[in-house]
């Protein structure tokens, strides 16, 4: 029945996304959609808090095979909740007038069948399939989208280079879990064996790279700013989580019990992508790119919790390892929601600046209010503030590392300290790149002049203004559904009482009394300040009129931080100096922060790759007589072969 | 028991929200004290306050919504860091908690309020404060972080209550664990109080402040909620210092009775640190705090090597 | 069959690899076949034999007017020189078949000496379309390797086939009918049948 | 009503039928010939697809006589000769259309192509029917013959070269895989050449030295054949060079063929030296041939050398796939074949409207052709996406049952490094891909219209591939699979 309405909301997906190919019912499209993708939260919400499978089982035969269990669930509730506003948004962002949007539209109902059939998959042929599509599809939207510009071409190729080279480590660890048996649930491996560590090693590879985990990452700041604004939402927000899903079914599902050192890899990697992804996020100047830095940080928050609950598996503390991944599916659900957020609203700046470099865009918070206080909910929830919704998870996270120190012996415990330490760089980095970001987007000097609010825009704002709301909202009563995320852990676990997150061995967090307290406190303390007030003044500087060329860069503002990190980033800047008659009459600088494992790793690597292709390819020499010569060499290299008893 | 919760309750109240100021009061009548001047007295800072709740406030132009309510902000959320730090072993729940990292929220959203009023009014001093003070704040807010796992470690739970009449106990500090977690957050002590030789609180020169800076533009009510949370900030840190860090009572009205004494001395200490030490330079302060963390760190090892 | 056939047979593959002119060199296949034909006839014990003796000789009368017309028909201005010269030729052409007949072993036909020179005339002929650069050579070096074929087919035990042997007769014919339109073409096209001037598909 | 006999009138039928209508086109004039042609083509494809899908369906019209052999594997191919010879020879008519210079003069040309392809495409059909080992091996000479004329038709000087390479090198391969029919034949005495059929095999008398050596050497002569690696010289040429109808039969139809005859020779190898012995030299040659195109498909080719470079990739899948040998892996074999066959030709078809649209494209690559035309780069890009292995392309289905298969057969270490190197091929074909539809498109170009039937054969492409892929599903537990293991 349940799965009846799964095929049915995928079906009314579908359909919305024929109708959209159709100019006139361009809107109607986009409502048939969010109304489908409203369809597919429910039945999420519902195997989530009913606890029932529904359609099939997994298998390890090559048939295609659906079903939906409270893990793949909770995904389709967060692809459904990000699903609507970005459908509702992508209204009013593409032109029906357009033939390439129509396409882009028609495309990226595609790519949500597709994310809720890769989630739903229950054999491996689909599992590969829907995988392989979920990689494709965006990249030729962004290819539809941008194509006309070689260095999004690059990207493109780049994008979907790596992630298939990556990719087969997916291909490697599905189709041996599917050749052993553990898909079926028919056999168990046996801790530590080799084809539990192949298993385990190929899908921290293939899935990694799909996640966007340092350093396997490269690809994703270049393919998400890439794509039109709802499908960056719906790339950052939900694609991205779909790897993370296939590495719990693997780590946590299908290969337990595993070795300890499986944890520690896996926080490792996390813990590096938290800092890379912020540190990286914190000297970007463009805005959409910053947000897909912020998600590899992200994506690495969500792996710390998840390497927490392996490495408290392994010790036996199954209740800290269910909070454990509770809290990495928490984030991931936070993370979807705010991230779809901001991607929306810059969707939104860009139109309304056509540009996205942060330095350029100054008080967008008057033209845009609406959309703009829902990003600055947005960014208080990534930078991890309470009381909204980014803080519960990374709370949580930070809770189970904290227990992996506990509870672990010396090698994870160490590595859960160095996780403890990365993680609260992460969330200060993070709060000082958001601040940054909120100071030059949307505070300051109006630039842009205010517009008439048009039913299009009012669209954005209340798609914006729906994730805003839910960040609020989910960040009050985590407690409320927190105990439905442990569960999902498919070992039994204790629940937490309603209304307060009072886990074992922590003070207790009880957001709405949090949130209570500042919204009141805050309220009464303004309204308290606020009974006389001078006169609006300028902005004191030392007397001098503040015009924007005395404005603050970003580049400016993270510069302290810029140079104590320099040994590791190795910042780059030129200064040109223009001098006329011994007076500098302009001076031009440059600075970058260069991606280090971009420049030091993949292009070394590349570039050997393309000088040893262009080797190999001498063997195409043009000469019929040395094509002839081949043949008796091979004949000649067979037959030694053999003699020698290697054939 | 139940009397001495209330009575924790009451000196978490009443130290919290009015005592406070008195401690930044009392460090600069020392600091005078010991540089020969004759200086304010400890109550100062309560008549500054009485002087600015008279006044009126200021608003800047083309300012928002963000830089008028960043006072309010950083006031409840220093109020609430006050509920969550308990000042015993044994006291009131008041509905929040005792957790060491709700702390760390807490103090985070006070920052943020303040770095974004200092970009609303887009103010360069302001800026260059607040881009200080983030700066610094990675490696402070990591330290604390690490010294309250440490402190958690031992405790075996992040409720600071727990900790409190964990690390009273005698046996904890034959592990060197406690005492590095004491050395690293007695460095965060300072980093967050603004004080020499990460901060200097007296300056008024652009150039040299971190936490004045911020603070420029706004006057009246606005500023004495500042500098109300200023005292706040310094009371919720002195707190957890004698209370957590250092050795201490197991007893929960030894430790109300002690908490007084141990907060004079430490007021003392940095009086004196301040008058002897010059402020470093901005950027050794990460060097400063690094080595609370890897102190900090370095406990964590101590408790996880295996004897 | 005796050592004198087999010795001629390889005498005149290695003839074939060092011979520069074309004529002589068609006229080196064509004698081999015609000592195939020999001995095709000499050991013939059937009809079907004598039939695939008279197939054998077609395909050598056939395939060597064939060229001689070629030859007449496409005159070279300056000769096509091998790459290499022809000492050298039959210095990589022997060493070649010593090395495949030692990796062969005992592997072998009904004689050794049979198998060996079927091995020594298939390596000539390929040696020949590596070193050689004009076309028509080029197509005598695979008449030669199927020279060397058609003579292990008469050895086979249990008797070649009468079907297969006319149909790789025709095969041959046919071969050599498209290798000289091919041969033609490339003359008129490029100026000189020299497949050394085939070397504008590469990577 | 059906019994053995009208199934081998019907294979009498499928091979006479192009030779009967290469006659008929002797006699016919220029405009005649190109209508019969299309007829003719239908007609010579329904008889095969009907020979393969009796075949299919019944498993007891099968027989293996003397010279005549109609198993799984002659019927997999014939209905692959099949449909791709009707679809080149209906491709040919738009061809013939625009090619004005031949190989034999411009007046003689339509009725010598059309006589040349009919010729190969009997013969191509007669390759697998074939059950006397001396027999199959005249046949593909034959091939070759026909098809190196016909590579080199249009008489430009590349087309020339290519031809002449291929010419050259595959009748001098097929030389030496004749020296390894003759050395097995000289091992199983009694029966001579004439008696010399597949099952034949198992009366190898030899050591199992001497039967190593004379696959290897059958093996590495039929390479050159196939195109497998290092030996595969001449394929990127003649296919790249050859009228694109006649590129299509090369490398969708041809290739196969050919390898299907490689696989029985490797059936009967493996009762002689092993089943694992004999498969080690496919795995060998599959993972060679995949590695050697990665450097090729890398760089920017003009289309129909990157489809070239690809049939060498696909080739070399195919010969890991035979050469793991396992149900799953076969399965994954046939629906390459297919898969492969389908999306190939129709890439190769689709370089008449792109020379129409870009007359450069024989020496350039062709990039931004979605944007300056887009049906034309809808059905370029369906081809490539498929042979990218995109899915739902049924080559994905079939690359995934490899590998798997690979896996199951103990082969992993050949399987992970398949995958590897699948995924470096798919980097240089998506990058073709993307600058193919999205890349910088000149402006000179016009936008090319289909006609009805280019709109027609693509919904047919479509259509074909996807129910390849519906197909592929039950594939690997049906009985057809297991008769081929």
């Amino acid at each position: 029945m349940i799965f009846d309405i799964l095929l049915l909301s995928l079906a009314v997906i579908f359909i919305g996304g024929g109708l959209v190919l159709v100019k006139q019912l361009f809107k109607l499209a986009f409502f048939v959609q969010s109304f489908g993708s409203l369809l597919l939260t429910i039945v999420g919400i519902f195997v989530v808090a009913s606890r029932e499978d529904s359609g099939a089982q997994f298998t390890d035969k090559f048939h295609p095979q659906f079903g939906i269990d409270p893990l793949s669930g909770l995904f389709l509730i967060v692809l459904g909740i990000v699903a609507i506003p970005v459908l509702v948004f992508s209204g009013s962002y593409l032109d029906s007038d357009s033939k390439r949007d129509r396409v882009i539209a028609c495309l990226s109902a595609a790519f949500i069948i597709i994310l809720a059939g890769t989630v739903c998959a229950r054999d491996p042929i689909t599992l590969l399939g829907g995988w392989e599509l979920m990689t494709i599809i965006p990249a030729s939207i962004i290819l539809i989208a941008h194509g006309n510009d070689k260095s999004v071409r690059r990207s493109g190729f780049i994008y979907v280079a790596i992630t298939h080279i990556g990719g087969v480590g997916t291909w490697i660890a599905v189709i041996l879990l599917a050749k052993y048996g553990v898909m079926g649930g028919g056999t168990h491996l046996h801790e530590g064996s080799p084809i539990q560590i192949a298993i385990v090693l190929s899908s921290l590879i293939g899935m990694g790279t799909k996640a966007g985990l340092m350093p396997m990452h490269v690809w994703l700041p270049r393919a998400h700013p890439a794509a039109p604004a709802p499908v960056s939402a719906l790339m950052s927000g939900v694609m991205i989580n779909i790897p993370i899903y296939l590495l719990i079914r693997v780590l946590v599902y299908w290969c337990r019990p595993l070795p300890v050192w499986v944890g520690i890899v896996v926080l490792t990697l996390g813990a590096v992508s938290a800092v890379g992804g912020v540190v990286y996020a914190l000297f970007e100047r463009q805005l959409k790119k910053l947000l897909a830095l912020s998600s590899i940080e992200n994506m690495g928050i969500i792996t710390l919790g998840l390497g927490a609950s392996l490495a408290l598996t392994a010790h036996g503390k199954n209740d800290w390892a269910a909070i454990a991944l509770a809290a990495a599916l928490l984030h991931i659900i936070n993370h979807s929601i705010f991230k779809s957020l901001l991607f929306l609203s810059a969707g939104t700046f860009e139109k309304t600046a056509k540009q996205l470099h942060i330095d350029r865009l100054s008080g967008l918070v008057h033209s845009l209010p609406v959309v703009g206080v829902s990003f600055f909910i947005g960014v208080m929830a990534i930078s991890g503030l309470p009381p909204l919704n980014g803080f519960i998870s990374e709370w949580l996270t930070i809770q189970s590392l904290i227990h992996v120190s506990t509870y672990g012996n010396f090698a994870d415990g160490t590595i859960g300290a160095i996780s403890l330490v990365a993680m609260a760089a992460t969330v200060t980095l993070a709060l000082f790149c958001f601040t940054k970001v909120i100071g030059l987007v949307l505070l300051g000097k109006e630039q842009f002049p205010r517009k008439k609010e048009s039913s299009d825009s009012l669209l954005m704002g209340i798609s914006t203004l729906f994730l805003a709301l839910l960040c609020i909202i989910l960040g009050l009563i985590p407690a409320l559904y927190f105990g439905r995320l442990m569960q999902i852990a498919p070992w039994s676990s204790n629940k937490v009482s309603l209304l307060v997150l009072n886990l074992p061995g922590t003070g207790s967090l009880s957001p709405l009394c949090l949130g209570a307290i500042l919204i009141s406190g805050t309220f009464v303390l303004f309204l308290l300040r606020s009974n006389r007030s001078a006169k609006a003044a300028p902005t004191w500087l030392c007397g001098q009129k503040l015009t924007s060329k005395l404005y603050w860069s970003g580049s400016g503002f993270t510069k302290p931080a810029r140079m104590i990190l320099e040994p590791i980033i190795r910042p780059t800047r030129k200064i040109t100096r223009v001098e006329e008659l011994g007076i500098t009459q302009s001076i031009e600088y440059e600075g970058e922060v260069p991606h280090l494992i971009e420049s030091k790793l993949y292009s070394p690597i590349s570039t050997w790759f393309m000088k040893v292709a262009t080797i190999i390819r001498r063997v195409q020499s043009g000469s019929l007589g040395s094509y002839a010569a081949y043949l008796i060499g091979l004949i000649f290299v067979l037959l030694i072969a053999f003699r020698l008893g290697i054939l | 028991m139940h009397f001495t919760s209330i009575t924790a309750g009451l000196v978490q109240l009443f130290g919290g929200l009015v005592a406070s100021m008195l401690i930044p009061g009392f460090i600069q009548s020392l600091k005078a004290k010991l540089q020969g001047r004759v200086g304010p007295g400890s109550l100062q800072p309560y008549r500054d306050l009485r002087r600015l709740w008279n006044k009126s406030t200021v608003s800047v132009s083309n300012s928002t919504l963000t830089y008028r309510i960043a006072p309010s902000v950083v006031a409840t959320s220093m109020g609430l860091a006050v509920l969550v730090v308990p000042v015993s072993s044994l006291g009131p729940n008041w509905g929040v908690g005792h957790d060491a990292f709700v702390l760390g929220g807490v103090l985070a959203l006070s920052r943020l309020a303040l770095v974004l009023a200092a970009w609303d009014t887009r103010n360069g001093f302001s800026l260059m404060a607040a881009s200080r003070d983030l700066t610094i704040s990675i490696f402070t807010e990591t330290a604390m972080l690490i010294s309250l796992s440490v402190a958690a470690l031992v405790a075996g739970s992040t409720d600071m209550q727990v900790m409190i009449s964990r690390i009273s106990l005698f046996h904890v500090w034959s592990s060197p664990a406690p005492s590095l977690a004491l050395a690293a957050f007695s460095l965060v002590v300072i980093a967050e109080t603004g004080h020499q030789p990460v901060d200097n609180p007296d300056t008024h020169l652009e150039l040299t402040m971190i936490h004045e800076g911020m603070t420029l533009e706004y006057a009246g009510r606005d500023l004495a909620m500042l500098q109300w949370s200023g005292g706040v900030k310094h009371w919720i840190m002195l707190v957890m210092l004698s209370e957590i860090f250092l050795p201490h009572f197991q007893n929960a009205y030894l430790q109300l009775l002690c908490l007084p004494l141990t907060v004079i001395a430490i007021c003392i200490i940095l009086a004196i640190v301040e008058s002897t030490i010059v402020k470093m330079r901005l950027l050794n302060v990460p060097r400063f705090l690094g080595l609370g963390t890897i102190l900090a760190f370095m406990g964590i090892l101590a408790l996880k090597v295996p004897s | 069959m005796n050592g004198f056939v087999i010795w001629l047979m390889i005498l005149l593959g290695l003839a074939e690899v060092m011979v520069k002119r074309r004529t002589v060199a068609v006229g080196l296949v064509t004698a081999q076949a015609l000592i195939l034909v020999g001995f095709a006839i000499s050991e013939a014990n059937s009809i079907d034999r004598l039939i695939i003796a008279g197939a054998l000789a077609l395909r050598a009368f056939g395939l060597a007017f064939l060229y001689i017309y070629l030859i007449r028909r496409t005159h070279e201005v300056t000769p096509v020189i091998a790459s290499i010269g022809p000492l050298s030729r039959a210095g990589i052409a022997i060493s070649l078949s010593l090395a495949l007949i030692w990796l062969f072993g005992s592997t072998t036909l009904v004689t050794p000496d049979t198998s060996k020179a079927v091995l020594v005339l298939v390596v000539f002929g390929v040696v020949t379309v590596i070193t050689r650069r004009a076309t028509l050579l080029q197509v005598l070096g695979i008449v030669l390797i199927e020279n060397g074929l058609a003579l292990s087919a008469l050895v086979i035990p249990g008797g070649s086939s009468l079907f297969i042997e006319i149909g790789v007769t025709l095969d041959l014919i046919l071969m050599s009918l498209v290798a000289s339109a091919f041969h033609f073409r490339i003359f008129s096209e490029f100026g000189t049948a020299n497949a050394g001037a085939l070397r504008s598909l590469r990577d | 009503m059906t019994d053995v006999r009208s199934i081998e009138i019907l294979a009498a039928a499928t091979v006479g039928c192009p030779i009967l209508c290469a006659l008929l086109i002797c006699f016919l004039s220029e405009q005649k010939i190109l209508i019969f042609s299309k007829i003719a083509g239908i007609g010579t494809g329904c008889f095969g697809i009907l020979l393969s899908s009796l075949l299919i369906l019944d498993r007891r019209l099968q027989f293996d006589n003397k010279w005549i052999i109609l198993d799984y594997r002659s019927a997999i191919t014939i209905a692959v000769i099949s449909i791709i010879g009707a679809l080149s020879v209906g491709a040919s008519f738009q061809y013939m259309k625009t090619q004005k210079d031949s190989i034999v003069g411009e007046h003689r040309r339509i009725r010598a192509y059309y006589i040349g392809i009919f010729l190969f495409w009997a013969i191509t059909f007669a390759v697998p029917m074939a059950a006397n080992i001396g027999f199959a091996w005249l046949l593909i000479e034959a091939t070759t013959a026909m098809s190196a004329l016909l590579v080199g038709f249009s008489g430009k000087k590349r087309a020339l070269e290519a031809g002449w390479k291929y010419l050259i090198l595959t009748s001098m391969g097929l030389g030496v895989a004749l020296l390894g029919i003759s050395l097995l034949a000289s091992k199983i005495p009694v029966l001579g050449l004439n008696g010399m059929t597949w099952s034949a095999m198992h009366d190898f008398s030899g050591s199992h030295q001497e039967a190593m050596i004379i696959y290897i050497i059958i093996a590495s002569g039929l390479a050159t054949k196939i195109g497998w690696a290092p030996v595969h010289n001449w394929l990127p040429d003649a296919h790249s060079e050859a009228p694109p109808p006649v590129s299509g039969m090369l490398s969708a139809a041809l290739l196969p063929t050919v390898l299907i005859v490689a696989w029985r020779f490797e059936i009967g190898f493996g009762a002689i030296i092993g089943r694992q012995s004999a498969q080690r030299i496919f795995i060998l040659f599959g993972i060679l041939s995949i590695a050697i195109a990665i450097p090729f498909l890398w760089q920017s080719l003009p289309w129909k050398r990157m489809l070239a470079y690809s049939s060498l990739e696909n080739m070399g899948i195919l010969a890991l796939g035979i050469g793991f040998g396992n149900p799953i892996a076969i399965a994954g074999v046939v629906i390459h074949i297919l898969g492969h066959a389908i999306a190939k030709s129709y890439g190769f078809y689709t370089s008449t409207p792109l020379f129409r649209h870009e007359p450069n494209a024989y020496r350039h690559t062709a990039s931004g052709i979605a944007r300056s035309s887009p049906a034309l780069g809808v059905a370029m890009g369906t081809a490539l996406g498929t042979l990218a292995a995109i899915p739902p392309s049924p080559l994905f289905i079939s690359e995934v049952f490899i590998v798997f298969g690979g896996i199951e057969s103990g082969h992993a270490v050949a399987a992970v490094i398949a995958v590897l190197l699948l995924a470096l091929v798919f980097l240089g074909i998506s990058h073709s891909l993307i600058e193919l539809l999205a890349g910088k498109s000149f402006a000179h170009r016009v936008n090319v219209r289909f006609t009805r039937i280019e709109y027609l054969s693509f919904f047919f492409v479509v259509i074909a591939l996807l129910g390849l892929t519906v197909v592929a599903f039950w594939l690997p537990s049906s009985h057809f699979i297991k008769a081929l293991v």
